[in-house]
């Protein structure tokens, strides 16, 4: 029964994985292009499942429509508040983002509740049950969340390494004061970036609203995760992103088949410190030089 | 036996090299150059001496010790000092104070001597002071001595940064573009500086862009491009050979 | 500055007090202007922020109730709201305000024991009456001046109303899974404490952790040992992420959870075909109660959502509060309005169902039981009230109550 | 009256403690510690449960700031050779494991039931009303012994070269200072102080549980040291006041605002405070009273 049990906790791992690998993408690439941990992530997650919450509630909006506002909108607040105070902070030390990331956090969250209050909603989609495998079940649901993260992922790398404007965004990365002396438009890259980073966690947070239920905490409480899975990958790489999610959470999902489930977040902090001892840059990560 | 032996030294960062198969030798009290366009390797090379980075393979010897696995604090230890391209001053610190942190084995650094033996710490920095404003003398920064680290001009603080490097009565102080963005004027006083360090029998290697400054002050030169050694003697030698000329401005100079 | 001001505003109240009772001293009914100040300390945010806003609610209705009706012994109720954050040391400062400030005679409204636990050395300090819904079994042993009021049922009961449930319904195999804070496991344990008196065993007990996305690795492990029955100490959220993967997962169980997460929101949000046959624990008198027909209407009209259990609790305490004042007199001390709970909610008495009701009965000097819109509220010595407890079902998405269990 | 202002004060002593040892870590040394309600909780929990096993309370509170000054050492020497986000987002995960080995061991700290009926400072001999004074003597006192070796500690060879740290760490390392280990010990110094306030703010309210000790506290520390200016006591004691007078003063805001529901009274202080961390960083980044030293580079 044992390879049921540990077959069903992998897919379980996949699903969440692939979920939180959008996110997971929006953090690591802001980290680094813009070079700073961004705190509001989770929030930007939580307003875009909110988004589909009010589209299907207040407007009456079938769920496709809804989702594709969410990610618009979110994208539009991402690039709000890069046009607002990103931008002006772009020369200032990392730790100044990093900390008004999290007021931008309280400040969208608080504005979610202050209109929707703390009760629960639902993005309600008809349940289906699981196709069952002599016990290994496959929800079909979960199914389609995932293609649309893979979807979305693969999406991402076409745009990375096969557009100039993907070029551009990883010679940024690279050396921004190099970039911007070879003749690329930074400001233009950084606009892509928060768009593209307001679009996943739109999404992300419409898929997580999806698969549980959408509540203010929804985006906050993963923000740890996403940290830690985007350091375990590597900072500032796409595919080590998704592959510290992937393995964060179904290991997760492992582990709780034994220890507590309660030690979660436990187990991942200890990962990461593990991470952090033995290959700081992490899975896919490059050493950055002392200049 | 020389104060600095570096021996086969290569830096790979994935398909990239920064520097393969570096070898040279740097004798006590000696004073020597090193050119090469952007990006053939200088910096790299010298993080990699001074322990900013770890080299792919091959070894650094100082005083005849390996030091290829030490940390950057313990080859400072030895007497292997560096400065910036780009100065690094402490910016919320007097130049006063950026000279007095950098004071080595300082007892008022632990926290038990701050507590017990404060005498002690009291007298050391007497003692570290009187040093530094000897520094700030001959360097002619004494009458900054209580400004602000960040409102020097570029080349005070290019000053500023050997400045605190003498705090530490190194061996051997590895130079980087000591003349880059400083007004002419003060390259002379710097070269003057650095001739003076010379004379008292600290080692120099000085990477440097201005050619003219650095013909000038050194008696030796080395040569790189693209991570390569490819010349090495006397400025005029060094400058006049093909390699370096083609390598160097595209075969202009 | 501030002080003198307010001083004034006193003086000038007293002022117009007097006038009004010189002007209405012919009246049998001398009005005692003296509002009584009544703290609503509520979890607006945080874990308890679910509940807490439609507890607010509750009290609204219930202060409006008694004010409509004149005023407890004479005196209206006003009603000063603090927000505990479903924090401790949040509500220290909270109630700090309402005993030092505001000088509240009662504080009604308390959700979490960990709130109730931190603010009893100054209620009590100050001796004025607490109201509270929590469940930790330590609130009695530490309540050695009579002042706090538990309005549910303890850890302990609700978590043998579910053993005697599932065990009465012959289920032989129950699993246990429980949200981890002190309420639910506390629950929980007991349930598993019940079950396992009679040397039955539980299949596996697992607690986990709030605000996840997935649970379903943990409900995988407790399914994989093919329990009949899952008993789960769970919130609405994490209940509805639960039932959804049971659901999807296609393995047939039985669910039995509080009344507080299984609930008309529940079969709202996941539709017949996933609630039908889960069983709902809760307080039975709720519905059937004139009062509780009575508070339902009026909450749904001010906030068109059916009221919570804990809503429902909460009303009850104002309206005990109003009828214990009512009772004890305008003068009444805190200490001697809390004497008075027992006599105006218990029996012997006349059956009552509202304050205008009891209050009425009260004035021609009859004895009165008030039966709530949570409990019929009987106390135990310790000042909690014990419940009976309804078995209810979900028959497509309509909760259908099945049997009335009562634990003594 | 004065119970609830001295409560004020008392609060707004303890809090100062806390943003004291923050403004070491981060305007004195440049750390990023977003763990600082983790350490506020050992604190609080290490002297509460000292004091449930008869360890007098004026032994368990510098016993329980001791233990938080600990715990950090193995997150200095795992994380501070790295970069300062690192830092950021390791304490972050640790005061989330702090918090649920709290929810989990129940054996020691009673898990989420919490620990009521601790024992309250000076109570047995001055009584409630007049304890609350006594504390708020205390801790005054306790406030100006801490400035006082702090400012001793900023002005010393060891201070100056935290400086040095903060400003430039590549520099500092240049000078052959092992930069990691100032750092370890301004954390650990930071994080002590933080379990110094913790273990008071424990044994004034006399209850701990783990729902206290969530990271908005650690924010709230935050913004006490934005606002104020992380590099002068002027500047934490302020800033302190301010935030303090703050989620107190809103609770004030009802009686002032009448249409808004409780929850949205409740979003709108949050608001406030992102705001204000947004606002504090953009357009005034020394805080109040602070140098233009830090984040203007």
């Amino acid at each position: 029964m044992i390879w049921v049990d540990l077959a069903n906790a992998t897919i379980n791992g996949i699903v969440i994985g692939l979920l939180l690998a959008l996110p997971a993408l929006a953090v690591t690439l802001v980290f680094g292009i813009a070079r700073f941990p961004n705190a509001a992530t989770g929030d930007f997650m939580t307003f875009g499942a909110y988004t589909v919450v009010a589209a299907k509630s207040l407007l009456a909006l079938p769920l496709a429509i809804g989702v594709a506002m969410a990610c618009a909108l979110t994208a539009l607040l991402s690039l709000f508040f890069y046009w607002w105070v990103f931008r002006a902070l772009v020369r200032r030390s990392p730790v100044a983002s990093l900390i008004v990331s999290i007021g931008i956090a309280l400040v969208v969250r608080s504005t979610i509740t202050f209109f929707a209050g703390q009760s629960q909603y639902t993005i309600e989609v008809p349940l289906v049950r699981a196709w069952n495998f002599d016990g290994v079940r496959i929800v079909p649901t979960d199914l389609y969340i995932a293609g649309v993260a893979v979807t979305a992922l693969v999406l991402t790398f076409c745009l990375l390494h096969l557009t100039p404007l993907g070029r551009r965004m990883r010679a940024v990365a690279d050396n921004m004061e190099l970039a911007r002396a070879s003749g690329i438009n930074v400001g233009r890259v950084m606009i892509t970036l928060f768009a593209i980073v307001g679009f996943y966690c739109g999404l992300g947070g419409v898929l997580i609203g999806i698969k549980a239920v959408v509540l203010p905490e929804l985006g906050w409480e993963l923000l740890l995760l996403l940290f830690a899975a985007v350091i375990l990958g590597g900072i500032g790489s796409p595919l080590g992103a998704i592959i510290g999610m992937l393995v964060f959470s179904v290991s997760q999902e492992i582990a709780s088949l034994w220890v507590g489930a309660s030690y979660k977040i436990v187990f991942a902090f200890f990962l990461l410190l593990g991470v952090l001892l033995l290959r700081p840059q992490g899975i896919l990560g490059k050493v950055r030089a002392v200049r | 036996m020389a104060l600095l032996s570096v021996h086969d030294l290569s830096a790979h960062f994935g398909a990239f090299t920064a520097f393969e198969h570096i070898t040279f030798d740097l004798e006590q009290g000696s004073l020597t150059g090193l050119i090469g366009s952007n990006g053939a390797g200088k910096s790299t090379l010298f993080s990699a001496i001074t322990g900013y980075l770890t080299p792919t393979s091959g070894q650094v010897l100082f005083a005849g010790t390996e030091v290829g696995r030490y940390a950057i604090e313990q080859r400072v230890r030895l007497g292997l000092t560096r400065t910036f391209q780009v100065p690094r001053e402490f910016s919320g610190l007097t130049v006063f104070q950026n000279l007095m942190a950098a004071a080595p084995n300082q007892d008022g650094e632990n926290l038990r001597s701050l507590v017990f033996a404060q005498g002690k710490v009291r007298q050391q920095e007497r003692d570290n002071a009187e040093r530094a404003r000897g520094i700030l003398d001959f360097l002619k920064l004494d009458k900054l001595a209580s400004e602000r680290a960040s409102s020097l001009s570029g080349g005070q603080k290019k000053l500023l940064e050997l400045g605190r490097v003498l705090m530490l009565e190194p061996r051997c102080i590895m130079l980087d573009e000591p003349f880059a963005g400083v007004n002419p004027v003060l390259i002379q006083e710097l070269s003057n500086r650095i001739k003076d360090l010379h004379a008292r029998g600290i080692a120099l290697f000085v990477i440097e862009h201005d050619l003219t400054s650095l013909s000038r002050l050194v008696p030796k030169l080395y040569a790189m491009d693209r991570g390569r050694m490819i010349a090495e003697g006397a400025p005029e030698h060094v400058l006049k050979d093909p390699k370096v000329r083609e390598a160097y401005m595209g075969g202009v100079i | 500055m501030v002080e003198s001001f307010g001083f004034n505003r006193r003086q000038f109240g007293g002022l117009v007090a007097g006038l009004t009772a010189s002007l209405g001293a012919g009246s049998a009914w001398a009005q005692n202007t003296r509002p009584f100040k009544l703290g609503a300390l509520n979890s607006i945010t945080g874990a308890g922020g679910v509940y807490g806003p439609g507890m607010l609610e509750a009290i609204k209705l219930a202060v409006k109730e008694v004010n409509d009706a004149g005023g407890a012994a004479g005196r209206k109720f006003e009603i000063f709201a603090e927000d505990d954050q479903t924090r401790a040391d949040a509500a220290v400062l909270a109630a700090k305000k309402l005993v030092e400030i505001t000088k509240v005679e009662a504080i009604v409204g308390i959700w979490p024991s960990a709130v109730q636990l931190a603010v009893m050395p100054i209620t009590n300090a100050a001796g004025i009456i607490t109201m509270n819904t929590s469940g930790a079994p330590e609130i009695d042993e530490n309540d050695k001046l009579d002042l706090v009021w538990q309005f549910y049922g303890s850890n302990v009961i609700f978590g043998r109303a579910f053993a005697e449930t599932v065990r009465k319904l012959g289920y032989k195999r129950p699993g246990v899974m429980a949200f981890n804070n002190a309420t639910m496991l506390a629950q929980a344990r007991y349930f598993q404490k019940t079950w396992e008196e009679k040397g039955d065993k539980v299949v596996d007990f697992i607690p986990y952790e709030p605000n996840q996305t997935s649970y379903r690795t943990e409900l995988d492990r407790l399914l994989s040992k093919k329990p009949d029955i899952i008993s789960a100490s769970s919130y609405l959220p994490d209940l509805t992420i639960i039932l959804k993967e049971w659901y999807q997962s296609g393995i047939p169980c039985k669910f039995i959870a509080p009344g507080w997460s299984a609930n008309e929101t529940l079969a709202r949000t996941l539709g017949a075909d996933v609630v039908d046959g889960i069983l709902s624990v809760s307080n039975v008198p709720a519905t059937q109660n004139p009062a509780f027909k009575h508070f339902s209407s009026a909450f749904k009209a001010a906030t068109g959502r059916e009221p919570e259990t804990f809503a429902a609790a909460s009303y009850d305490m104002v309206i005990c509060l109003a009828l214990a004042l009512q009772a004890a007199g305008a003068e009444a001390t805190p200490a001697q309005i809390a004497s008075k709970i027992r006599t105006v909610a218990e029996q012997p008495g006349k059956k009552v169902s509202s304050f205008a009701e009891g209050r009425e009965l009260l004035l021609k000097g009859e004895k009165i039981d008030f039966d709530g819109a949570s409990a019929p509220l009987t106390f135990t010595p310790e000042g909690r009230s014990t419940p009976d407890f309804g078995i209810y079902e979900f028959q497509k998405d309509k909760l259908v109550l099945k049997e009335v269990i009562r634990l003594t | 009256m004065e119970l609830y202002v001295s409560a004020i004060a008392i609060w707004v002593l303890i809090y100062t403690l806390m943003a004291t040892g923050l403004a070491l870590q981060y305007g004195f040394t440049g750390l990023i510690n977003f763990g600082v309600v983790g350490f506020v909780a050992i604190g609080a929990y290490g002297s509460g449960i000292l004091s449930q096993h008869g360890v007098p309370v004026w032994l368990s509170i510098p016993a329980g700031a001791a233990l938080a000054g600990l715990a950090a050492y193995p997150l200095g020497r795992v994380t501070l050779r790295l970069g300062g986000d690192y830092l950021a987002i390791v304490t972050l995960g640790f005061s989330e494991t702090v918090r649920i080995f709290i929810i989990k061991e129940e054996w020691l700290t009673r898990g989420t039931h919490g620990m009521p009926g601790l024992p309250r400072i000076f109570e047995d001999w001055a009584g409630r009303s007049s304890g609350d004074l006594t504390l708020l003597v205390l801790l005054v006192a306790v406030n100006v012994v801490i400035f006082l070796l702090m400012r001793g500690l900023i002005r010393s060879p060891f201070g100056r070269i935290l400086a040095a740290v903060r400003d430039n760490e590549v520099a500092a390392k240049a000078l052959g200072k092992d930069t990691a280990s100032f750092k370890t010990r301004a954390l650990m110094i930071g994080s002590a102080l933080c379990g110094l306030g913790g273990a008071f703010q424990a044994h004034y309210i006399t209850f701990i549980g783990p729902e206290q000790y969530v990271p908005l506290m650690t924010f709230y520390v935050w913004i006490a040291i934005m606002i104020g200016g992380a590099v002068s006591i002027r500047g934490i004691v302020v800033g302190t006041v301010i935030l303090i007078g703050f989620l107190e003063g809103s609770r004030f805001l009802r009686d002032v605002f009448g249409g808004i529901s409780e929850v949205q009274l409740a979003s709108v202080r949050f608001w406030l405070i992102g705001m204000a961390l947004i606002c504090t960083v953009l357009y005034r980044p020394q805080g109040l009273f602070g140098e233009r030293t830090k984040g203007t580079n």
